[in-house]
């Protein structure tokens, strides 16, 4: 061994520090963090995970807290390429693999109903001409069997610059409905089970919202789904006006009633004070924002009809929408605390809600909705862990479902001088 | 014995070796001899596995060693090293080497065959010293050091690849002396040289490369005694048209 | 095994005193950096009559001070990169092309030839892992100077990751996390096993083997990191592909190019290549 | 027998090498510098001395047993052989030898063998000078 001295003190001193170093690490930790819920049912949280940087007096380092536990950035698999795990894919059971390889990941193009799942994805087939032919690819499988079928149907063809795309799938008896968003209007397509177009249905909305679309003052969109997949009776269409037309007539109105019950029923759970400044984007200058009016297509009736109306005021504020079920729900949120609108579709009702930062257990930072719940990251501001965690809402409930914090998870997070900041949250 | 069968070689597109078979007997100095590309060196080195050849075989004291015939594992290497000694035109050592570091290497690395005693008597016959660098050496003395590289590994075949190549008067006669050595004594040697004279009265076989194939085989002194000619006759014989 | 070490131990002779060179340069270098910013550091925060104590910094970690000078501390582990990086080659062209032909002996040793390779191999690795570790203990090193420099009033504690994290290119050469390390190695392997296959290739097949050299290397470069940026870009979504098998696939082409390589350049060692 | 003796070798191309050592061998016995009975290098003395390989020496040493002009017994040195009978037959082969080439290098040369004879006598008493006669 004496005549490879070199080699092996070279080996002896390059293997060592390198594992001191890490022995070093392992025995002096970064701080660690996890999610613990202090309220409610922990399966909300389950795929939840807080994306935050955590620093000493040292360098920022990005880490993402789940219920699990944390993990840096930088201790990432060089090979873990992060993309979310699709939607469907425990709900599909056995056959989902072969199912949902090489689909949209977006549940709206997906019907679920316990038995069967179709799932229907539209295609441009380019021509010559510069138009292209829309064609439905339509797949469905029996969940039980996971016997598949598919067929392709041609919707329209000889269309210039649209990229018609599917936004919900519904079957209804031995149809198929696709609801389609046809360039800044909306159609229904009605398919039979083989593969036959057998009716098209155009969304008729008034003709001032269309008016109102074209010129900029009116804008359309399909109100958010909690579960897009699920079977539904309606489709929710938001009309937002902004301002009123140059002729002083509402841009919108199309010579309606408002519908019954239109008016806001005051009901806060705290005070903010009117108007609660809650807004965290700069307000001012984008657009003001009057009404949103909500229309909803029944696929039964195979018609559009009013649910209700939001009075805004000229609002500049981002607001963010969710059918749940019974209700349509409007939001917004800030430094201060949660607003939030609901609407009931059976009768046009909105009632107000109010979520100080002090019942929501910090300020907020960032929500998002999933299954007709509202989850809400709120921290302290200051980098300390107090009033660092989720605060999830039952939307048709009104009520607070579940909370959650963030906590140390070792001992060299409690060291105060060192501070967290919550960046963003999200569902994996 | 080594046998050396049909052995075919490309370089690019000349064709350099177009079946070549001869054998290097075991006791018996055989000269290599040919004009100069005719591929003399490829021979050596296609025996020792240092470039792969095309076709052929080469089969040393029975066993197929050819590269293309044989299997990706690393035991043929140590048989062909301990059965063959080469010593190539250059000592194939790091000119940063000292001679002394050089034979510390080859005991090192050949400690079934490499014989110390050997390496130090041929050291002193040629007057060399081991603080040199090899980088520094005359092309002489690294021509006669090269030799003490190869000539104290014990193995029953010797290849010389040009040992008198380039080199002085003297140093020639040095490296001649040790045909007539016992250092030699018993084993099959095979040598390339295109100044045959300096080797002709030590030299048992002659095997002439003429167009990349062997053009004639011969025991010089049979040659001579039969026929009355030198190996230089004979050679004038087979490349002057 | 035992001619495998012997190979192993010559390789790092031969290379030891630019080894030693570099480990030397770096240590002085990075040393006498640390004495010259700390004591200047020091000075702006010496209280002096004629200066408004306002303008007088605050206490500073040894931390602030690498990551200030992300160049200055960058250099010399940039010039041993680079050294190691060339010497990827150099460690088998100098044997053919340096003046005492030494591949010949080389190839000519009562060895598997294999153990050229792995010999070639492990003294890259221990050159390699042995500057990372200089690097690890320099940094004790600038912290000791720190410390000796800076008067405790004005310093702050830094604990040895924040230290690493200091640099970017130190932090990038050894990553908090050991699970980090061993791919980045891991993957520093393969690409250096494709580096010594296209070596020997471009020897085996002269002169048509740097083309064949040439297209391997580039195969080996654009497959391996074709898989990992292609998972990035979310290619493999459109094609149907899962999380867990995408990851899986780019960890299998890895260990496939790895093992390919060293299949590879072993067996061009033994059958192919050409002195 | 050493170098400094003056046993030094000298070959042609064109006959066998090891004919060629015999014949320096028989020449020194001849000469009598080589005695009936001395001890005579071994092969491979023979082969550093003559500068030729081993081989070609021990072919010579065999040619030499074969013409009983050496005797090796055992594991002990060779030595020129003591039968004067041989040793004789040497002197006058060589001489014989010698005459048949000269013989027949002035066949061309239309001579009588007088006119040969004389000359010789004249050469041979020129080259002796005085010490003719007394042999």
């Amino acid at each position: 061994m004496k005549r490879y001295l070199l080699t092996v003190l070279l080996a002896v001193f390059a293997l060592g520090g390198i594992g001191t170093y890490y022995v070093h690490g392992a025995v002096h930790p970064l701080p660690a963090y996890r999610i613990a819920v202090t309220e409610g049912d922990e399966a909300l949280f389950d795929r939840l995970v807080v994306t935050a940087f955590q620093s000493h007096p040292s360098p920022p380092r990005q880490l993402e807290i789940s219920l699990a536990g944390s993990e840096y950035e930088h201790e990432r698999s060089v090979f873990d390429i992060r993309r979310s795990i699709h939607p469907l894919e425990a709900e599909l059971g056995v056959h989902a693999r072969r199912f949902l390889r090489g689909k949209w990941a977006s549940p709206v193009n997906f019907y679920l109903d316990g038995q069967t799942v179709v799932y229907a994805e539209t295609q441009d087939v380019p021509a010559a001409d510069g138009r292209a032919d829309v064609f439905v690819n339509v797949e469905m499988m029996d969940l039980e069997s996971g016997k598949r079928s598919d067929f392709r149907v041609l919707l329209e063809s000889g269309v210039a610059g649209l990229w018609p795309y599917v936004a919900d799938v519904q079957r209804i008896g031995e149809e198929l409905h696709l609801f389609v968003e046809y360039g800044g209007e909306y159609r229904v397509y009605v398919l039979a089970m083989d593969g036959r177009l057998v009716r098209m249905v155009q969304v008729s909305l008034p003709p001032a919202v269309l008016e109102g679309e074209r010129d900029g003052s009116v804008r359309m969109s399909l109100a958010a789904n909690h579960r897009p997949q699920d079977p539904k009776s309606v489709v929710g269409i938001l009309v937002k006006i902004y301002g009123t037309r140059e002729d002083g007539t509402d841009p919108a109105d199309g010579g309606q009633e408002a519908p019954a019950g239109g008016t806001m029923t005051g009901e806060s759970a705290g005070d903010l004070g009117d108007p609660p400044g809650l807004t965290r984007m700069d307000a001012g200058d984008g657009p003001r924002l009057q009404r949103i009016d909500l229309y909803v297509y029944d696929y039964a009736a195979e018609d559009v009809r009013p649910a209700g109306r939001y009075e805004l005021g000229g609002s500049t504020e981002q607001w963010y929408n969710l059918m749940t079920g019974r209700h349509h729900v409007l939001y917004r949120y800030g430094e201060n605390g949660l607003e939030m609108l609901r609407m009931s579709l059976a009768d046009g009702g909105v009632e107000r809600f109010v979520y100080t930062a002090e019942q929501l257990g910090g300020h907020p930072v960032r929500t998002f909705t999933r299954e007709g719940h509202l989850y809400v990251l709120t921290h302290a501001g200051d980098g300390s862990l107090e009033g660092a965690g989720i605060t999830v809402l039952d939307l048709d409930r009104a009520a607070v479902a579940a909370r959650a914090v963030v906590a140390p998870a070792n001992r060299a997070a409690e060291d105060p001088a060192v501070t967290l900041l919550l960046e963003d949250f999200a569902l994996r | 014995m080594i046998e050396i069968e049909n052995l075919q070689k490309r370089y690019f597109r000349k064709h350099v070796l177009r079946g070549v078979s001869f054998t290097v007997e075991p006791g018996l100095i055989t000269c290599l001899a040919g004009l100069n590309g005719a591929g003399k060196s490829t021979i050596l080195k296609a025996i020792m596995g240092l470039v792969p050849v095309d076709g052929g075989s080469i089969r040393i004291d029975g066993r197929e060693t050819a590269l293309h015939l044989t299997g990706n594992r690393g035991q043929l290497n140590r048989y062909r090293a301990l059965k063959v000694a080469f010593i190539p035109d250059r000592p194939a050592m790091p000119p940063s080497m000292k001679v002394g570091e050089a034979l510390r290497f080859m005991a090192d690395f050949y400690p079934a065959i490499w014989n110390e005693e050997k390496a130090r008597d041929m050291l002193a016959f040629f007057e060399l010293g081991e603080g040199e660098r090899l980088g520094s050496l005359s092309r002489g003395t690294a021509a006669k050091f090269n030799l003490v590289l190869g000539l104290a590994l014990e193995t029953p075949y010797v290849l010389m690849d040009e040992p008198f190549s380039g080199i002085d008067l003297f140093s020639r006669e040095a490296i001649a002396d040790v045909f007539s050595t016992g250092w030699l004594e018993g084993r099959g040697v095979l040598i390339t040289t295109h100044e045959i004279r300096e080797v002709e009265h030590l030299i048992d076989r002659v095997v002439l490369l003429k167009d990349g194939v062997v053009a004639k085989t011969f025991d010089s002194e049979e040659m001579r005694l039969a026929e009355n000619k030198s190996i230089v006759d004979i050679m004038r014989e087979v490349y002057r048209p | 095994m035992k001619a495998l070490l012997k190979l192993i131990h010559f390789e790092v002779r031969r290379f030891r005193w630019f080894l030693f060179g570099l480990m030397a340069m770096t240590a002085l270098y990075q040393m006498a950096v640390t004495v010259v910013y700390a004591l200047g550091e020091r000075a702006l925060r010496m209280p002096d009559p004629g200066r408004d104590p306002e303008t007088i910094p605050g206490p500073m970690s040894v931390y602030h001070l690498l990551s200030r000078h992300q160049e200055t501390y960058a250099l010399p582990v940039l010039v041993c990169v680079v050294s190691l990086l060339l010497y990827a080659f150099l460690i088998w062209y100098r044997d053919w092309l340096g003046r005492g032909a030494f591949i010949y002996r080389l190839l000519m040793l009562p060895q598997p030839r294999a153990y050229l390779y792995l010999s070639k191999l492990a003294a890259m690795l221990l050159f390699i892992f042995s500057l990372l570790s200089l690097q690890l203990a320099l940094l004790l090193v600038i912290e000791g100077i720190f410390s000796a420099i800076m008067p405790a009033e004005f310093r702050l504690e830094a604990r040895f990751a924040d230290l690493v994290a200091g640099n970017e290119l130190i932090a990038f050469l050894l990553p908090v996390s050991p699970k980090v390390f061993l791919q980045y190695y891991g993957m520093g392997i393969v690409l250096l096993l494709a580096a010594f296959t296209a070596i020997l290739l471009e020897r085996s097949r002269r002169p048509a083997g740097i083309v064949l050299a040439l297209a391997y290397a580039a195969a080996m470069l654009v497959i391996p990191f074709g898989v990992i940026l292609a998972g990035a870009t979310g290619l493999y979504e459109s094609m149907g592909l899962y999380i867990n098998e995408i990851m899986w696939t780019a960890v299998g082409v890895w260990l496939a190019g790895g093992a390919l390589a060293a299949w590879l350049g072993i067996r061009v060692l033994n059958k192919n290549v050409s002195v | 027998m050493q170098p400094d003796e003056g046993f030094t070798f000298e070959f042609n191309s064109r006959e066998p090498v090891y004919l060629q050592v015999v014949r320096h061998f028989k020449v020194w016995i001849a000469t009598g510098r080589l005695k009936a009975g001395q001890t005579i290098p071994s092969r491979r003395e023979l082969a550093v001395l003559a500068k030729i390989n081993p081989n070609t020496a021990q072919r010579a040493y065999r040619e030499m047993e074969e013409q009983r002009l050496i005797v090796t017994e055992g594991n002990s040195p060779s030595r020129i052989t003591g039968d004067e009978r041989v040793l004789r037959s040497v002197r006058s082969e060589l001489l014989e030898e010698a005459v048949d080439r000269f013989l027949e290098l002035i066949r061309p040369i239309d001579v009588s063998t007088d006119e040969l004879v004389a000359l010789v006598r004249q050469k041979h008493a020129a080259r002796n000078g005085g010490n003719s006669g007394h042999d």
